[in-house]
């Protein structure tokens, strides 16, 4: 059967046909996959597809891959399967039924055939209507200065008895297994010396010496009392600063004396 | 005490009249470029509003006007009127030139959703190339659905509420001709009788994933 | 040449009714990045049409809508209306773990109340952000209680109805656990010694409040 379409084709052909067909096989890259040469090759029918000849049909494409054979040009894998399988379809469609032979009839698999090539089609003509369409941006518009919607974020803390009972365990532990810091106990700090001071300054009507500003229980022991002497006479200063007392030493290592400002 | 005062402000104070409802949806659509949800602007107004029903009164106030509010999928957005768009010219964004195998993987995605690439490639006769497919991703005109119940559990496509809003369709069902295609039985998924070439390996799977898809999407 | 023709245009073409030149007056305020000048509103439309009528109507239009109008110094644009600004936030909450320094400090006012800032440094063994404390008072879990009649008076913090509420507590004597923390000797409150200098007069005060605080706790 092959062999008369490529005799047919051979005999007839002219040079004008050769550069035709040429241009036609050069342009395979064109066509993408076997499918769509056969939806091309199928126009050519001029009939609706539903009413298309699948002979007629496999009878272009197998002439088209015998000229493509003949030039020598390299036609992908997937052509000369669909060029094997429409040989054999051809010969379902020509030769009377064979009973004893299993698997669709000639006519199933080329009305097959048809139904694939009018899906194809139909998928086309389908693309075509979408990017017809109206589109965003090109023929209708969203808004031009958008509002940013500002996100608000609300964070909610949350804990459970548990975790207030476990911290509060953690910290009272903590207390029994501490790491080793100093105990400060040796230690007056000027905050402690200031809000002493500031509670007492009332009282200072008139010049008294700072040492009798240190707390009782800090001036027996030398290390106490030297903490404390450095933290009352650090705060002295400040309030000296603030204005709220006057300062002042006869002379180097004499007793520092304070009193309230007259002003106050 | 915060929970009980708010029960007691749910009470008293009732959902605002619909017709400021209604300005609402406009103020929330109006400052948007993108389609909001039903949802997502329900969740911005205050307690007890009825979006649905205030966004079918604004769609109708604005019919025939320069900016029409149109449904995209479950969500809705303000557009211009596509017939003024010769005034935007200054506007117009260059739309990315798509192959032709991207457009037809578009259309067909669009129209058999939710499709696997090997149905894809079983309808279009050739393999689809990865930078198709990725190309319609990254346009986000396209997602993965979810996957077929079938050997391989293959990944799905489908178009995506920006397709939809790109091409002014309120519904993958408004498609165009898609109504026709159907009834001409160019949506179903025939098997190929025995021995036709396969084209693209999950050819099995194809067969019944894409009937049961297709009903699904149209069922409503 | 050309100007014969343009002549002849705008004798052929009339300017289209108002009512359309509102609809793209509309559909350009819409769709336009920047606010536009009637000059250049004007420029877009097709010849002889009257922009800046056009907007007055379109601006009547809007009243009362949720968009608006207005007018931005020489050039015009849509706004959404300024009573719905509310609607253009969308809150999102996020619900978060507290700090354990936070869940330290509650633990030890809700223990110890009325207790001082101080107090608490000395009881969890580090100073206690102001950070921290800030978050509680805004969580409405702690208040300020009365002043300790100490010098400086310091400020005392107690736990509020908001926290008995969270914690499902009818008074902050009812936490659980206390005496079994006690027996287990965890709450043994033993300043370190010399921390806590004697402090003359309010002492007595403060030795109250802390001590006695702590035993009424234990009482039942």
């Amino acid at each position: 059967m092959a062999d008369e379409t490529f005799d047919e084709m051979s005999t007839t052909e002219s040079v004008a046909e050769r550069i035709a067909s040429e241009a036609l096989i050069v342009d395979v890259d064109g066509f993408e996959g076997p499918l769509d040469l056969l939806l091309t090759l199928s126009r050519t029918q001029k009939v609706d597809l539903r009413k298309i000849s699948v002979l007629e049909l496999a009878r272009q494409y197998l002439a088209f891959v015998e000229k493509a054979k003949r030039l020598r040009l390299e036609l992908a894998a997937d052509y000369l399967v669909m060029a094997a399988w429409l040989a054999f379809l051809k010969s379902r469609l020509l030769l009377p039924p064979d009973p004893t032979e299993e698997g669709p009839s000639g006519e199933e698999l080329a009305a097959h055939l048809a139904f694939q090539l009018e899906r194809l089609q139909a998928m086309r003509d389908a693309a075509a209507k979408l990017m017809a369409r109206d589109q965003l941006g090109k023929d209708f518009f969203a808004r031009g200065i958008p509002e940013n919607v500002e996100r608000v974020k609300k964070v909610t803390y949350t804990a459970t008895l548990l975790d207030l009972m476990q911290g509060y365990a953690r910290i009272r532990t903590k207390d029994e297994f501490r790491p080793y810091v100093m105990d400060r106990d040796a230690i007056f700090t000027m905050e402690q010396a200031l809000e002493r001071m500031r509670g007492l300054i009332g009282f200072a009507g008139t010049w008294t010496d700072i040492i009798s500003y240190l707390p009782d229980d800090f001036t027996s022991e030398p290390g106490r009392r030297r903490s404390a002497t450095a933290s009352t006479f650090a705060a002295s200063l400040e309030l000296a600063k603030q204005g709220m007392v006057d300062i002042r030493q006869s002379e180097t290592f004499a007793p520092i004396e304070l009193r309230r400002k007259k002003d106050n | 005490m915060s929970e009980e005062s708010v029960t007691q402000e749910e009470s008293l104070f009732e959902a605002p009249p619909i017709a400021e409802q209604e300005r609402m949806c406009e103020a929330i659509l109006f400052a948007t470029a993108e389609p909001v949800t039903v949802k997502e602007i329900e969740a911005r107004m205050p307690h007890g509003c009825d979006a649905a029903e205030a966004l079918v009164h604004l769609r109708k106030r604005y019919e025939g006007r320069g900016v029409s509010v149109e449904k995209v999928g479950d969500a809705w957005a303000m557009r211009t009127a596509p017939d003024l768009g010769f005034l935007m010219q200054k506007e117009t964004v260059e739309i990315r030139k798509l192959s032709r195998a991207a457009i037809e993987t578009l259309a067909i995605i669009a129209y058999h959703q939710p499709v696997t690439r090997a149905e894809i490639e079983e309808i279009r006769g050739v393999s689809v190339s990865r930078g198709t497919v990725d190309q319609l991703l990254e346009m986000e005109w396209i997602r993965f659905g979810r996957r077929k119940m079938t050997p391989g559990r293959p990944v799905t496509f489908v178009v995506t509420q920006g397709f939809l809003d790109h091409f002014g369709l309120e519904n993958a069902r408004d498609l165009p001709g898609l109504k026709e295609l159907r009834s001409a039985g160019l949506l179903d998924n025939r098997p190929p009788p025995g021995a036709m070439p396969q084209l693209g390996e999950g050819d099995e799977d194809a067969a019944e994933a894409t009937e049961e898809g297709q009903s699904e999407l149209f069922e409503d």
